[in-house]
């Protein structure tokens, strides 16, 4: 009877976009008499931060400073579509749709600075806030003075809009086949999880989670660290802690309160150790892919690997409750080895609860092993 | 006795964030309700309405309260701090400082009782160890940050690691659009 | 200085710290309404009869619905993709999970909508539910959906099917297979903010609709389908969310808020309780995964057959999406040539489930790495051995034939082994994550990438 | 009829006698001390009282100590218990809720909490079995001393709790299973009081009431080892499946925790 260590890998991918695509985010990009800059896009801030990281990437590809930015994703009325804030699309498609909208606009400024400074624009470079002749520093023009020039000499609006989309990828429904990319880029994670198993109550904490992920660019790394950190306490309730139905498949004594669903809480926090690699994406906003959905993906089958490597005992069925765990030690079923055939689970398989075996009258599941 | 006939409401003196106020109330309507309807105060949230979640979670008399499960009744006479009341106008207490400055907020729902509950944890115990801010501030869920990050900002103020933000930068014209950002009114 | 890759605090931050930041149920608007539903108390049942009157009679109640006030009631959320419908707003006839919206009531105040619903009178025909996708075909199981036990529409097929290389021959020549079942339950979104919406009728007949969707033309485009409206007519006013993770995809209180605002002409609120979001809410669904991968002793992964059962609840809903997006990634981060995928969307009569946080592939990625970390133990190999040499490759091509350009499989395994300290043996240590060549070109991966690089490798 | 939860009647006493005098018969009226389990109720419509009773200022707030005996108003909070109460029942309010709810939730609550919907409640009730508590009451036939155990049987239907009486225990322990999760509850507690009684061990949360443990209690006092003793525990409770635990588990964890919770007490008990 005591408590046993163990450790746990996993790996994972995710796509960034809707799957098979056809998800278009677009937006719009005017600058104020004084050169401030009005950003309007659709993608609702669940937290994730797109206010945070389309101000970012405006303010980048335009050259100003982050706080002359203000970002309006309230309303449908000034907003143009965004698909929306699913499908860990945000930074990417809709990061892609404020940045297409900024290069536009930055265009514009560049045509006017041009007449202003009388210097072809190809020969211009935007950087803080003021636009400046390649090679000849003094030749310059703050965007302020560009913006009024627009406004009061030229009567021209300083605008933008930007369209991101990548067409439907159709799928062929015998093979599974696409003919295009069905998404817009790859993230990939890898996890260690550290666990202690109690073999006396069963009870499972998660120690330590170390996690290693490609975001292609971090836009801002404090906004990736919070998506790290909080998709690991989603995983890690859905790898010991949470279940809608505790008793699955059956309907009865699901939680309605917080305090009969088991949510994590502060008091379930291992210990953490981030690191984000760098593998750019060829056509996200400054090689950026995603991140937030993937987050909660890999721990699950981390913390039931290391409970394995504690107690040697798979837990196959999430959450893996002391009950569960403790069940498993009481059984410690091992797998029907059946000439080159290692089978395990069985007793959960369709094979195993159906009473026809997942088939009635020639419709019916097809089996792995049938 | 204070008695409310069927249907009838009394005066209940409330002191909130400073100010003096008589509510008319049934005396069973929670502490939530006043606050957000009558008192028009929203930064306590209506998360779960039965204890559950902290986001409602308010000062009465310097201790925090989840307002949805008090009863206005029982609390006559006393002083109510919500988090617009936590720091002079303009100026964030430290525990709001370092929530802003460290990231301790993603959607932000939870914020404001995570933010209070922080508060009165410090004004009790000025050096929290880690286990402590982890026993004051379990039962506030939230669903975002991995607590992670709130659990850093907590021990930051403690040690009064926090920075400018402390004041409204000036400086930044945008920043009256930052105070109701993505306001949907 | 540059913006990007600053760790820049949260633009909304200082509104957050202030409780300045304005969510849904922070808006004020004079005259405003509360929203309750009436919920079946029945996992499945006939409805006889709906009579709202003695409701609508109620001092204080300005209005009740039924599907008889839904222009459009029944609704699909990938009727654009060709997914037909299956979801009715309010019950109409059946309801088929506990807690599904059969009326809804708008009254000055919460306690009048609640005692309201006490006065609406439903004639239900209790009827016997179904909840174990195991049994879906047993000729015992009760029909719970029009379409039979199973999602019907990915084709000509009633499953989602991923058929690549030659999967008899890969377990022929395969030294063992490994076979398991992996099931991942149902969690709840569980956002701070409960579902809330608010809709505020405007002169010249517009609505404005506050509401904490994920999406807001999407969901824009939901109650325009339902109302019959063109989109001039709606204004949804949103952008700043408590929390969603997959949930607020679904448009939950807003058409209803609506229907009840224009039968009213008032401002109305529909806040769900947190009871309702445990019970009535959509969940992440549970899945059922059962895979045989056929393997050599020396740890390659050369073929795999998988079943997979999604739990998708009563209604469809976005699960045949779901479904799809999980076969595309049904190999994980590796590469494995020959596959036999066949996935189910099953219907039970528990709460329609949703998009989650991963949707689709949450499920897979812990059936992958619970199966890789199995087969390493069987062959008793070193688990970071085994993905790195089925790790997926420049050039390699996925599950339904798309060549990938960039993974970093390896790059992010091998990050991982040197920040706990594993020391890998030197031909895994230099690894990189190139086109394969020499000993990580084995036969069986030559045809995968062939096919796609024109025979370049 | 429909009535709706502000149409109620609602009383809020200044003292012990005005509370007695409002409670009257009890019929018809609803208490509230804390307001932890029936506020919620109320938001849900589920509870619309006739006449509601809110205790805060009847003065049953005090915790009154004389010698080794406490008595406890029935006002007064889970968080001052946790501080001020005597071993084991301490060591339980140390576990319920979260800081918030424990200086809001109160012992008389805490003794008349019905079983909750999905999970237990009423995690002190083992401790105040375990000590042997008195409860002081009001009602029809005016004031009234019940021993815990009498007045869980009766379920408390009818009567206002007053306060709250326990004698420190010469030795206690107590063990309670909880898993952490937000706004968190006791799946399954244990109490043991050794008193001029004589020991009682007590269960909350195996089945929908605390339950005395009398084959625990007389296995001690034959003599059998702590473990034996234990084991004796699933003949006194009825375990039941809920949304924290099934009663499979109960079943598992129930003399493990009765075991460790009589071993603490062998070497000396909680302090």
């Amino acid at each position: 009877m005591a408590k046993h260590r163990g450790r746990g890998i996993s790996t994972i991918e995710y796509p960034t976009g809707m799957n098979q695509n056809g998800d278009p985010s677009q937006a719009w990009v005017k600058l104020k008499p004084d050169g401030r800059v009005d950003v309007f896009a659709g993608t609702v801030d669940i937290g994730q931060g797109s206010r945070t990281v389309h101000t970012q990437i405006v303010a980048d590809t335009l050259g100003v400073p982050y706080d002359w930015v203000t970002m309006d994703n309230t309303n449908t009325d000034s907003s143009p579509i965004c698909t929306g804030s699913f499908a860990s699309r945000g930074t990417f498609i809709g990061g892609n749709a404020v940045r297409f909208a900024a290069e536009k606009a930055r265009e514009r400024i560049l045509d006017i600075a041009s007449k202003e400074l009388e210097v072809d624009a190809s020969d211009l470079e935007i950087a803080d806030g003021e636009v400046v002749a390649k090679g000849a520093p003094q030749k310059k023009i703050g965007i302020p003075d560009v913006a009024a020039a627009a406004t009061w000499t030229y009567g021209e609006l300083i605008t933008g809009t930007g369209a991101a989309f990548k067409p439907y990828a159709a799928v062929d429904d015998d093979t599974g086949r696409v003919e295009i990319e069905p998404h817009s880029a790859i993230s990939y994670a890898a996890c260690v999880a550290d666990v202690e198993v109690d073999d006396e109550t069963g009870d499972v904490r998660v120690l330590r989670l170390v996690q290693v992920y490609d975001v292609g660019r971090a836009i801002n790394p404090l906004l990736v660290e919070g998506q790290i950190e909080g998709g690991a306490m989603m995983g890690l309730g859905l790898g010991v802690l949470e279940a809608a139905y505790p008793y699955y498949p059956s309907v009865e004594h699901r939680g309605e309160q917080y305090g009969s669903y088991l949510a994590p809480s502060m008091q379930d926090l291992p210990e953490f150790d981030n690191v984000i690699l760098e593998n750019p994406s060829v056509d996200g906003p400054f090689g950026a892919k995603a991140i937030g959905e993937m987050a909660n993906n890999a721990q699950p089958a981390a913390i039931c690997s290391a409970i394995h490597d504690a107690v040697g005992v798979w837990i196959t069925e999430c959450p893996a409750t002391p009950e569960r765990v403790l069940r498993a030690l009481d059984e410690r079923a091992e797998p029907r080895r059946d000439g080159k055939r290692v089978v395990f689970d069985e007793d959960s398989s369709v094979r195993g609860v159906s009473s026809s075996g997942g088939r009635s009258n020639g419709a019916g599941f097809q089996l792995v092993d049938g | 006795m204070i008695k409310a006939p069927k249907g009838g409401k009394v005066v209940v003196k409330l002191t909130v964030n400073g100010i003096a106020r008589d509510v008319e109330s049934s005396p069973l309507t929670s502490l939530l309700h006043i606050l957000r309807e009558e008192v028009g105060l929203t930064s306590p949230k209506a998360g779960c309405q039965q204890g559950g979640c902290g986001a409602c979670t308010v000062l009465v008399d310097g201790e925090p309260r989840r307002s949805c499960v008090l009863a206005v009744g029982g609390i006559d006479g006393s002083a109510v701090t919500t988090v617009e009341g936590l720091a002079p106008d303009g100026l964030l207490s430290p525990i709001q400082a370092a929530f802003y400055e460290r990231y301790a907020s993603q959607c932000g729902f939870c914020t404001p009782g995570f933010v209070v509950a922080g508060h009165a944890l410090l004004a009790r115990n000025p050096e929290p160890s880690r286990e402590e801010i982890l026993g004051a501030l379990a039962g506030h869920m939230c669903r975002c940050t991995g607590y992670v990050k709130i659990v850093d900002a907590v021990e930051a103020a403690a040690r009064g690691e926090v920075g400018e933000e402390r004041v409204f930068p000036e400086s930044r014209p945008e920043e009256p659009e930052v105070l109701v950002p993505g306001s949907p009114a | 200085m540059k913006a990007v890759g600053a760790r820049l605090p949260r633009y909304d931050g200082l509104g957050h710290v202030t409780g300045r930041t304005a969510y849904v149920d922070d808006v004020r608007v004079a005259g405003m309404l509360w929203t309750k539903a009436l919920r079946s108390p029945h996992h499945f049942a006939a409805v006889r009869s709906v009579d709202t009157r003695k409701a609508e009679e109620l001092a204080g109640v300005h209005a009740a619905v039924t599907h008889a006030d839904v222009p459009k009631n029944l609704y699909g959320h990938l009727e654009a993709l060709g997914v037909p419908a299956d979801e009715p707003l309010l019950a109409d006839g059946e309801v088929r999970y506990k807690g599904q919206p059969i009326a809804a009531v708008a009254a000055e105040d919460e306690a009048t909508a609640l005692a309201a619903l006490d006065l609406i009178e439903v004639e239900y025909e209790e009827r016997e539910p179904f909840f174990d996708v195991r049994k879906a075909f047993d000729p015992d199981a009760p029909r719970i959906h029009p379409w039979g036990p199973v999602y019907p529409h990915f084709g000509p097929h009633d499953h989602r099917r991923i058929r690549k290389g030659d999967v008899a021959a890969a377990f022929d020549r395969a030294d063992l297979v490994v076979q398991g079942v992996y099931r991942p339950t149902a969690i709840e979104h569980c956002p701070v903010e409960p579902q809330t919406g608010l809709a505020v009728p405007e002169v010249h007949g517009r609505l404005t609709i506050y509401s904490c969707t994920q999406a807001m033309y999407f969901s824009m485009g939901v109650v325009a389908a339902h109302l019959e409206w063109p989109l001039n007519k709606l204004k949804f006013v949103g952008g700043t969310v408590g929390g969603g993770f997959g949930g607020k995809v679904d448009t939950a209180t807003e058409t209803i808020c609506a229907l009840l605002a224009i039968k009213s002409q008032r401002p109305v609120k529909w806040r769900w309780t947190r009871e309702e979001e445990f019970l009535a809410s959509s969940t992440r669904a549970p899945w059922h995964m059962e895979i045989a991968d056929a393997v050599t002793s020396d740890g390659w992964i050369i073929g795999r057959r998988m079943l997979t059962l999604h739990d998708a609840g009563a209604y469809t809903r976005f699960s045949s999406y779901g479904l799809t997006k999980h076969s595309f990634h049904h190999t994980g981060a590796y590469t494995i040539p020959n596959l036999d995928f066949n996935g189910y969307v099953v219907y039970t009569n528990r709460v329609p489930t949703t998009a989650m946080r991963g949707f689709g592939v949450t499920s897979i990625s812990f059936a992958t790495e619970m199966q890789m970390n199995r087969i390493a133990k069987v062959l008793d190999l070193d688990p970071w051995e085994v993905r790195l040499k089925n790790a997926n490759r420049v050039g390699d091509t996925s599950a339904n034939w798309v060549a990938l350009s960039d993974p970093s499989t390896v790059p992010v395994v091998q990050a991982a082994a040197k920040r706990v300290g594993v020391e890998l043996k030197p031909e895994f240590r230099l690894m990189t994550k190139d086109r394969r060549s020499g000993d990580l070109l084995p036969d069986h991966l030559v045809e995968q990438l062939v096919s796609t690089d024109g025979g370049e490798s | 009829m429909t009535t709706m939860a502000h149409e109620a009647e609602v009383l809020v006493p200044l003292s012990r006698e005005e509370a007695i005098e409002a409670f009257g018969d009890g019929r018809e009226v609803t208490v509230f001390a804390g307001g932890t389990i029936l506020m919620p109720e109320i938001a849900l419509g589920r509870l619309r009282p006739r006449r509601a009773l809110l205790l805060a200022h009847a003065g049953l707030g005090d915790i009154r100590r004389s010698g080794g005996t406490f008595s406890i108003g029935a006002a007064v909070s889970v968080a001052r218990i946790a501080e001020e109460a005597p071993e084991p029942l301490a060591a339980l309010a140390r576990h319920v809720g979260d800081y918030e709810i424990r200086g809001q939730a109160t012992i008389g609550g805490n003794l008349c909490a019905p079983a909750g919907p999905s999970s237990p409640r009423g995690d002190l009730q083992a401790a105040l079995l375990a000590l042997g508590a008195r409860v002081h009451s009001a009602g029809a036939g005016g004031e009234r001393v019940d021993p815990v155990d009498d007045f869980l049987a009766a379920g408390g239907e009818g009567r206002l709790v007053l306060e709250v009486v326990v004698e420190e225990p010469v030795r206690a322990s107590a063990q309670a299973l909880a898993r952490p999760h937000t706004h968190a509850y006791t799946a399954l507690a244990v109490a043991c009081a050794e008193t001029a009684a004589g020991l009682r061990i007590a269960v909350a949360g195996a089945g929908p009431r605390a339950r005395r443990c009398p084959s625990v209690e007389q296995a001690v006092a034959n003599g059998a080892s702590a473990a034996d003793a234990a084991a004796r525990v699933l003949d006194d409770v009825e375990l039941q499946d809920d949304a924290l635990a099934s009663g499979w588990y109960r079943g598992k964890m129930l003399p493990l925790l009765v075991d460790r919770a009589l071993a603490s007490l062998s070497a000396g008990g909680d302090r």
